[in-house]
């Protein structure tokens, strides 16, 4: 049953039944927590679809008005709470540019240490997830097997396993245990092995493809348009980094890192890595693209923490101390954005001159991306919803809030 | 037998005799089928623990987990079974039944040795067919009576994907059946014995191709993964089952399992020589009733075994599978089918047609180990040595 | 393999590769790589191929035929490929003819269709993408924009060079005529590439036009031979029962008549028609007339019959050479085939279309009676000097190198026409070389400046040193630069030998040395054109500075075929010394039979001698003639170089002087007013005159006889109104009241339908049963 | 006396008329739908009994497997709460009963007016038992040669018995052309854009 | 009813055939639901398979020699195959019917009324 994808008002019905309105969700097994979708289909068309959001809510805006900077680090953990350590050095930057404050060489080499290993951990999830949401459960497994590698060394660095409130203002809350470094290599020695099996299970797979290619098609100028970011912007050949393109601090951050910005361009992608082809039925910004671009950065991420250690080990001196708690904030205001795995996420802070923020606020990347679910799955199958749901990778910690 | 036995013997009526060795007979159906779903909820939870790189079950009955399926039929029995309010609560109740009773009658005419078969049907082949897909009834009933949107979408992709894989489903069968010159699967596994070159599967070039349609079509009509869009948790929750939970849950559960073994069975009696090994070792042993009646029937039992087996294998493939694949469309499974499945099997009969027509005997020089087995026309041939029949 | 085998299957595939080419881009051609990049690869590669095949089948040529100081015609390899059809005695075959001139023309073709497809692949780069032509208005008003067409010229390219390839090889003149008009097409199409611009797509039509003019002539030249020969094929073969069947140019040149020029059978046998019609009437049989007629034959040719139409058939070949060489007076249209894109001009001039005409009057010269070398000699000089004297004028550099090609031609034809065989077409491969590097000189610096007018060009050496170096050397032979008696670049050799069997002639014929001081006259003024060309665009200052600005070097791939016609451009005229290897001694080997010792005097023009060629060879002719030809040479350079190059002179004060002759040369000698007059404007009356009659009497007659159906057409209404339709409706009518009745029942209810057809199925059944006796009922 | 074939031809009679008169009086046409499956799947038994095995099978497979699946996925198509269940009048029941009451009396006579019919010829039960070897024979039949009529008995017969190979074909082509008018009557149809889109009366009612 | 006590004989399968004949009859009389009147027409073709069968087998009758034979299951076949077609088409003319009326109520289409 081919369905026109161009245009929703014209689909082709084989038999023309009734309109019927379904519920998907908060309590689906594929909308990846509390999210709500309302679904007009026409049989297993699906003419609209459109996400309601806020079970998640916590107000965690306005809680962090009312706590000191160091105070809300938890708070931001909760966020997307597959990466906490992308939260944590959004907020923490973000109060070091209002403060003016730099971080010293060793610091700065660990942060992009965890925050790597936080994004692969995180892509894992969502190349797991995504398998589930196909159907092959298998997959899911083997990613959470090779996240927990990663989970167990974040527990050896600050004692927890999901929230980790390890990156403050200032600096980190604790250098390296001995032998870490070690046990960071060999997890991703292992974990390099690990990604040619998932491109086997997932990305080549025949089925994979056909269910994921030309499906969800994100154009990107309607990306940009958006607000799209990260995987799900690149996955539309939009070469946009923040790691390079970002505001000085984040881009000095990464300054004598070698990567180059996954997107495909001119029909390619950067040839810095092995990767499968990519199959002829596949569009640039559909589904297959997305997944494919995290995938890549899961390698790509591994290469920038090897290169993470190797500066690490050169710089010498104490990795810096984080702020007080009372530390009072300087009157004015500042705002950045960060490379989560997810997309750009950005912080606003306000200060008043006490040591409680004036205003808080934080730029959600999944919100901007959930948001294009309407657009760019309207016409779809309704076995598309999750595939495309899934391709977006969005925590509702995030997005709500 | 055992009825005229009966009759002539202790002086039964006739009907009693013979109602009373049917009831005997579905009775060991039924423990085949429900130990056969038993069997399998274990194994598949094993399959699945070790193709994911873990254990699966390891504590329920010491070693291996093995009464882990007796633990699950506990608790679905102690679990409380819920209709929705707003269903149609006579279908509701009825269609897990419905869906089992489908399961159950295949193995009516499934034979599991040379003449071990509950009914002898000289149409079995389309016996069998013909119930297995009314098994899908249990499941539109189901879906529509939960009165569940989700179960009603389940429903209707489980209507149309197995409407549509009956045909390809009959084409697979039809082949063989027109290689084999009858629809008696007792004949046709006969036909098979000698050494592993005689299946039919090794027939030919086409019913090679057959055979590995026939698996996806069995897939298909069984509703496994990929083709389990019918119950697809990631889009429908649960599909037709959704509403479903406690014991009417485990029947059509069970149904399922009974289904996938049947047409496992049928496969392996239609390609893979049903009984017979790919070494006549029964011959070689001299098991037969020309020796003695006892050998014969161990002959008959150690064919059992082989059968069993078979069926076996198929259903892990199955399982294999599904712990593998990502699920297709709805639209891929219907492009399958129609485009793919259907042509093809047409493509096979025809070739098959030629092929017999041109070389009658076969691929491989059909090997008779211990004598030659003399081959009638089927509808001539006499019935079956020996039949147990109501 | 022997000679005999090898050299027609190297050349067939070298022949078929672009065909080849050119079929895979017309079905595959879009989608080959992104824009049709691919197509340029595949059609280079297919030429390159067909060049090394070319030059495979020149050295087995060499290997068996060794050049040397003074070599002897070879005789030719003739025969048939494939014969499409047989009319009786008559074959039409696709049959080849291989000589030495073949093969020179085969390499030369190839190889500067080579270069030309390699630059190409630069110059034609926009044609990848969309392209935008500012020369054309779309319907919005703006410019023009339209996909690229970069697979459609390499598609033209391998036609052209498929077409000229075959043209060269091909071994009757029906094939020859078949590849002729092949070649028109090509060039019609290349002409008008750009077919949106006005001017490109008129251009390819004059072109076409013109061409058909001098056609007509070949067509008329074809039949005369055809009616009289009864063949088409150039060269013997064997006929259908192992005889050998004589061609053209043994029957014109029998070795019987040791070669000489003798009036075959068939042209006696037309002309003297009445005649022997007179005799097969007097005669009792079929064969005593044939026998007397063969008899009466030797006296009728004496006598003079069939000459003339020999001559007829001359000229009407040559009139057909004259359109394709843009010869005057069908010089017009070559100028205007600028419009193309410039490598199609370079192929033009060099390769291809203008050297067909020149290389069939190569071929055809057998034939030629000496009244028709005359004729074509003068027509060359008329042609050499005109296009001359226009070029001085020309600003678009493109165009003073057309007008310098047709200057050229008509030297060769000049040359042809005095006898000097070899040396016309020896300047045809010298003059391949140069003009195809000049010409892609000038793309270059179109290229480069994206204008065509010198005025606004100025200095560009030291933005191009390549291609001001390229062409440098390409002005400079075509001068005809050297050291005099020595050696010089090619230019310098095929001209000086022109002009010595032109001052040859002169002593033979002194009532037409005119011919010669045109010649000597033509050499300077080609010296003064080109480097007025070379000096405007390369030296001095720059004349528009957003031109400079713009202008830069071309790519590789553009200047490597430069380079190579540059060295082919010095070098093609050079013996090499020792062996005696060169154009002339290989051209010699190609020497038709019986024309190395000149022609019989003619017989209507007293006195007309063509000398043979080795005349000219004799110091006394050649030293005087080198030193001539260098001095006007230089005196051209001299000139140009004082006007434009140092600037001793001024240019606007010399045109102000000769403001009449400026006039006249701007415009061409008003040749194209002259023919719009004559030609253009007459025909358009005509068809206006006949458009007239079209509306006044055709439709006329059309109109009478609909208006006459129309009346017919009402009595029959009358009839079918008042008889058939009153019956019809009366039974419409009744039906309807009929329907009317019974339409209660139908009440669309299908439950009350079923519950009929059940109580009438019971009632039915009881009424029988009651008609039965009960015979249902128990 | 009372064998195993009058045990299950009554099983499957009680059945099947059962059956048939719950589609009658069932209101809701979904139960209707399922009333109606165990109706016909009884009547294959019915063939069983009456050896005949291949037709029986046929009947399950193509009537209880494809034509009944297709009318209940007709049915969930078109069951939207309204039309699950229409009453009609009593004077419309009534109507109705009177003439299919008629006819059923009309059937009852004939079909208990000859006495040969009344008498089974032999025990029913032995060739019943036997199960009919049928599917050769029909498959022969088809193709145009009556194996079991080459005994004719009556000369006259004999040389009447045809195949059924030209009725055979004329169902294929029929099938064929089914199934494409099918497809045709439920084809796809674009639907229009709704700026354009006629409001329909009775939808909106 | 003398007929209960006799062993099962042509008679019985026609009494069944009849009931299912009447039954769809009546069943396509009273049903305003398009598919149910498609139901009926089933029981209807049922109820005339089931008299070719039992007319066909030999057995069941005193006069053998005037059975059907394979004719009877023949015809049944064709009426199996018949009505799986004309099930499919009915089936398209009732969706097409609900696509253009919005209704499945056989009542309301009676656009051909006279």
């Amino acid at each position: 049953m081919p369905v026109e994808r161009v245009d929703p008002e014209l689909v082709e019905f084989d038999v023309r039944t009734d309109e019927m309105l379904i519920n998907m969700g908060p309590q689906h097994p594929s909308t990846h927590g509390v999210l709500r979708l309302v679904l007009r289909t026409d049989g297993e068309v699906v003419s609209s679809a459109a996400p309601h959001i806020g079970y998640l809510h916590r107000c965690a805006e306005k809680i962090g008005e009312n706590v000191s900077p160091r105070q809300w680090i938890p708070y931001t953990d909760r966020m997307d709470y597959l990466a906490g350590m992308n939260m944590n050095l959004g907020w923490a930057m973000t109060v070091e540019k209002l403060m003016d404050l730099e971080v010293s060489e060793k610091t700065r080499h660990l942060r992009v240490i965890v925050c790597e290993l936080n994004r692969i951990a995180s892509h894992l999830v969502a190349a797991g997830t995504y398998g589930l949401d196909l159907g092959s459960f298998t997959p899911f497994l083997y990613c959470f097997r090779e996240r927990e590698k990663i989970l167990n060394l974040f527990e050896a660095v600050c004692g927890a396993r999901l929230t980790y409130s390890y990156i403050a203002p200032g600096g980190l809350i604790a250098d390296l245990p001995p032998g870490w470094l070690e046990a960071c290599e060999r997890c991703l020695g292992e974990l390099q092995a690990v990604v040619p099996e998932l491109h086997a299970m997932l990305t080549s797979n025949e089925i994979f493809i056909r269910r994921t290619a030309g499906v969800g098609v994100l154009s990107p100028e309607m990306a940009i348009d958006y607000g799209c970011s990260g995987p799900v912007l690149r996955g539309s050949g939009v070469k946009w980094d923040l790691r390079r393109d970002g505001q000085p601090p984040v881009a000095r951050m990464y300054e004598d890192y070698r990567f180059e910005v996954i997107a495909q361009v001119d029909g390619s992608y950067p040839r810095d890595q092995e990767y499968p082809p990519v199959p002829p039925e596949a569009v640039v910004g559909d589904c297959w693209h997305r997944f494919y671009v995290r995938m890549l950065e899961v390698v790509q991420s591994i290469g920038l923490v090897r290169q993470a250690i190797e500066h690490y080990r050169r710089s010498a001196g104490p990795v810096s101390e984080p702020i007080k708690i009372t530390q009072k904030l300087p009157r004015g205001e500042a705002y950045l954005e960060t490379e989560a795995p997810k997309g750009q996420m950005g912080f606003l802070v306000v200060g008043d001159g006490t040591a409680i923020p004036w205003r808080v606020r934080a730029r959600s990347s999944c919100f901007c991306n959930l948001s294009v679910l309407t657009e760019i799955s309207r016409g779809c199958l309704l076995a598309d919803i999750p595939a495309i749901l899934g391709s977006l990778d969005i925590v509702l910690g995030e997005i709500d809030r | 037998m055992i009825a005229e036995y009966l009759t002539t013997r202790f002086g039964l009526p006739e009907w009693l005799a013979c109602g009373g060795v049917a009831l005997v007979q579905c009775l060991i159906l039924l423990g085949i089928m429900m130990f056969a779903a038993a069997l399998f909820t274990w194994m598949e939870r094993k399959v699945a623990g070790r193709i994911q790189d873990r254990l699966g079950p390891t504590r329920v009955g010491g070693r291996f987990g093995w009464l882990q399926s007796v633990a699950d039929g506990v608790k679905l029995l102690a679990k409380e079974d819920l209709i929705p309010g707003e269903a149609d609560g006579l279908l509701f109740r009825l269609a897990p039944y419905v869906s089992f009773c489908a399961a159950f009658c295949v193995y009516l005419a499934l034979p599991f040795s040379n003449g071990w078969v509950a009914q002898h049907l000289n149409v079995g082949v389309f016996f069998i067919v013909a119930i297995a897909g009314l098994e899908v009834f249990g499941v539109i009933l189901g879906g529509y009576s939960s009165a569940s949107k989700w179960s009603l979408y389940g429903a209707m992709r489980e209507a149309a994907q197995v409407v549509s894989y009956e045909v390809p489903l009959g084409l697979c069968v039809v082949i063989p059946v027109m290689v084999a010159g009858t629809l008696d699967l007792v004949a046709i596994g006969n036909m098979q014995r000698g050494w592993g070159v005689n299946w039919l599967v090794f027939h030919n070039p086409f019913l090679f191709i057959t055979f590995f349609i026939y698996a996806l079509c069995t897939l298909a009509s069984t509703n496994r993964a990929p083709f389990d869009l019918a119950e697809a948790e990631s889009e429908l929750v649960a599909g037709f089952l959704t509403e479903y939970s406690g014991f009417r849950w485990s029947v059509f559960f069970m149904a399922e399992y009974g289904s996938m073994y049947a047409m496992s069975g049928l496969g392996a009696i239609l390609f893979l020589g049903g009984w017979h090994g790919p070494i006549p070792l029964a011959e070689m042993l001299g098991l037969s009733y020309a020796n003695h009646a006892v050998l014969g029937w161990l002959g008959d039992l150690l064919g059992a075994g082989n059968f069993l087996c078979k069926a076996f294998l198929g259903v892990a493939a199955m399982m294999w599978l599904r712990w593998t694949l990502p699920r297709l469309r709805i639209d891929q499974v219907m492009t399958t089918c129609l485009k793919y499945c259907v042509p093809l099997a047409a493509a096979m009969f025809v070739g098959t047609m030629l092929w017999t027509y041109a070389l009658p005997g076969g691929l491989l020089p059909r090997s008779t180990p211990l004598g030659a087995v003399a081959e009638a026309p089927p509808w001539t041939a006499p019935r079956a040595a020996r039949g147990e029949r109501p | 393999m022997e000679l005999a085998r090898l050299l027609p299957l190297l050349l067939l595939s070298a022949w078929l590769l672009p065909l080849g080419s050119f079929a895979a881009i017309v079905f595959a051609g879009p989608r080959m790589g992104r824009g049709g990049r691919k197509a340029a690869y595949l059609a280079t590669g297919a030429i390159g191929a067909a060049l090394v095949l070319s030059l495979a089948a020149l050295g087995a040529w060499l290997w068996h035929h060794p050049l040397a100081a003074d070599s002897q015609a070879v005789a030719p390899l003739s025969g048939d490929w494939y014969t499409l059809a047989e009319f009786g005695k008559l074959r039409l075959a696709i049959g080849y003819y291989i000589d030495a001139l073949t093969l020179g023309m085969f390499v030369m073709v190839t190889l500067i269709s080579t270069c030309i497809h390699v630059y190409s692949i630069g110059y034609m780069r926009e044609e990848l993408g969309e392209v935008t032509d500012p020369l054309v208005r779309g319907s919005d008003g703006g410019p023009l924009v339209r996909p690229g067409r970069f697979p459609r010229f390499f598609q033209y390219l391998s036609l052209f060079c498929f077409s000229m390839l075959g043209l060269v090889v091909a071994g009757n003149i029906a094939m020859v005529f078949v590849f002729w008009e092949l070649v028109g097409i090509c060039s019609y199409l290349l002409i008008g590439f750009y077919i949106e611009r006005r001017s490109a797509s008129t251009a390819a039509n004059k072109a076409f036009l013109v061409n058909r003019v001098g056609d007509f002539g070949m067509i008329v030249g074809i039949m005369i031979l055809l009616g009289g020969l009864g063949t088409f094929a150039f060269g013997d073969h064997l006929g259908a029962e192992g005889k050998v069947e004589p061609g053209i140019f043994s029957q014109v040149r029998p070795a019987s008549a040791e070669h000489g020029l003798v009036v075959p059978d068939g042209l006696v046998r037309m002309a003297a028609a009445d005649r022997l019609a007179a005799v097969y009437a007097s005669m009792p049989s079929a064969d005593a007339a044939e026998e007397e007629i063969a008899r009466q034959i030797p006296q009728l040719r004496r006598a003079g019959y069939g000459y003339g139409l020999l001559i007829l058939a001359g000229l009407g070949i040559f009139c057909g050479c004259v359109g394709k060489s843009a010869q005057f007076p069908l010089h017009v249209w070559l100028p205007d085939a600028m419009e193309g894109p410039t490598p199609v001009s370079a192929l033009i001039h060099a390769a291809t279309m203008v050297a067909a005409g020149v290389y069939l009057v190569g071929r055809f010269y057998p034939v030629f009676a000496p009244e028709v070398l005359l004729v074509i000699a003068v027509t060359g000089c008329i042609t050499l000097f005109l296009a001359a004297t226009i070029a001085i004028a020309a600003t678009d550099i493109k165009r003073v190198l057309a007008y310098s090609t047709v200057s050229q031609l008509g030297y060769m034809m000049f040359s042809l026409g005095l006898g000097g065989w070899a040396a016309g077409l020896f300047h045809l491969f010298t003059h391949a070389c140069f003009k195809a590097l000049l010409f892609l000189c000038s793309g270059s610096v179109i290229h480069a400046c994206h204008t065509n007018e010198m005025t606004e060009m100025g200095g560009l050496r030291k933005k191009m040193p390549w291609t001001a170096g390229t062409m440098l050397v390409g002005c400079l032979a075509i001068s005809g630069a050297g050291i005099p008696l020595l050696i010089g670049l090619s230019g310098y050799h095929s001209k000086d030998a022109i002009l010595a069997q032109a001052f040859s002639f002169a002593r033979h014929a002194p009532a037409h040395a005119w011919l010669f001081y045109v010649a000597a006259a033509g050499a300077a003024l080609t010296a003064f054109y080109m480097f007025r060309l070379w000096f405007m665009t390369f030296s001095g200052k720059p004349r528009v500075e957003q031109v400079y600005d713009h202008a830069h070097e071309s790519p590789a791939v553009m200047i490597v075929p430069l380079v190579i016609l540059a060295v082919l451009a010095i070098s093609a005229g050079w013996t090499l010394p020792g062996v005696d290897w060169g154009l002339p001694e290989l051209l010699e080997q190609a020497r038709p039979l019986g024309t190395a010792e000149g022609f019989p005097e003619a017989r209507t023009i007293a006195g007309l001698v063509v000398p043979a060629e080795h005349h000219s060879h004799a110091p006394a002719v050649h030293k005087i003639v080198s030193l001539a030809a260098f001095a006007a040479a230089l005196a051209g350079f001299l000139i140009a170089a004082a006007f434009y190059g140092l600037r001793l002179l001024s240019a606007a004060a010399a045109r102000r002087w000769f403001a009449p002759v400026h006039w006249l040369l701007v415009h061409k000698w008003f040749f194209d007013e002259l023919y719009d007059a004559l030609f253009v404007k007459p025909a358009l009356f005509l068809a206006r005159q006949a458009a007239e009659i079209d509306r006044g009497v055709i439709d006329w007659a059309a109109d009478g006889s609909a208006r006459l159906c129309l009346r017919i057409a009402r009595i029959d209404d009358w009839i079918d109104r008042w008889i058939v339709d009153r019956f019809i409706n009366g039974l419409g009518r009744w039906t309807w009241r009929l329907g009317l009745a019974l339409r209660p029942l139908q009440s669309g209810q299908l439950r009350q339908y079923v519950v009929m057809i059940a109580v009438s199925t019971v009632t039915i059944f009881v009424l029988i049963s009651i008609y039965r006796n009960y015979a249902f009922l128990p | 006396m009372i064998n195993w074939h009058t045990c299950f031809f009554l099983l499957f009679a009680t059945i099947t008329c059962a059956f048939a008169v719950a589609v009658v009086v069932s209101a809701n046409v979904v139960r209707m739908a399922v009333c109606l499956i165990a109706s016909l799947a009884a009547v294959s038994g019915l063939y069983f009994l009456a050896a005949a095995d291949f037709v029986a099978a046929m009947q399950l497979m193509i009537y209880v497997g494809g034509t009944l699946v297709l009318l209940v996925f007709g049915v969930m198509l078109t069951a939207r709460g309204p039309f699950v269940s229409m009453k009609i009048t009593p004077a419309n029941w009534l109507m109705a009963g009177l003439a299919g009451g008629a006819l059923l009396i009309l059937l009852l006579c004939a079909a208990t007016s000859v006495d040969a019919w009344k008498t089974a010829a032999v025990a029913a039960s032995a060739p019943a038992a036997e199960g009919g070897h049928t599917v050769a024979p029909i498959g022969m039949a088809l193709l145009g040669i009556r194996v079991d009529a080459l005994e004719q008995a009556n000369p006259a017969l004999r040389g009447g018995i045809a195949g059924y190979l030209l009725p055979f074909e004329i169902v294929s082509v029929h099938l064929l052309v089914v199934l494409v008018g099918a497809a045709h009557l439920a084809r796809a149809r674009r639907r229009r854009r709704p700026a354009e889109a006629v409001p329909d009366a009775s939808r909106s009612a | 009813m003398p007929l209960l006590n006799q062993p099962v004989s042509l008679s019985h399968y026609l009494l069944v055939g009849a009931i299912l004949f009447a039954c769809g009859i009546v069943c396509m009389a009273t049903k305003r639901n398009a598919i149910g009147v498609l139901m009926g027409v089933e029981l209807v073709l049922n109820g005339a398979a089931v008299n070719f069968v039992a007319f066909s087998a030999p057995f069941l009758r005193g006069d053998a020699e005037l059975a059907l034979g394979l004719d009877g299951h023949l015809m049944t076949l064709f009426v199996i195959v018949l009505a799986a077609a004309e099930a499919a088409v009915a089936l398209a003319i009732a969706l097409c019917y609900y696509n253009t009326h919005a209704t499945i109520d056989v009542d309301q289409g009676d656009e051909l009324r006279g």
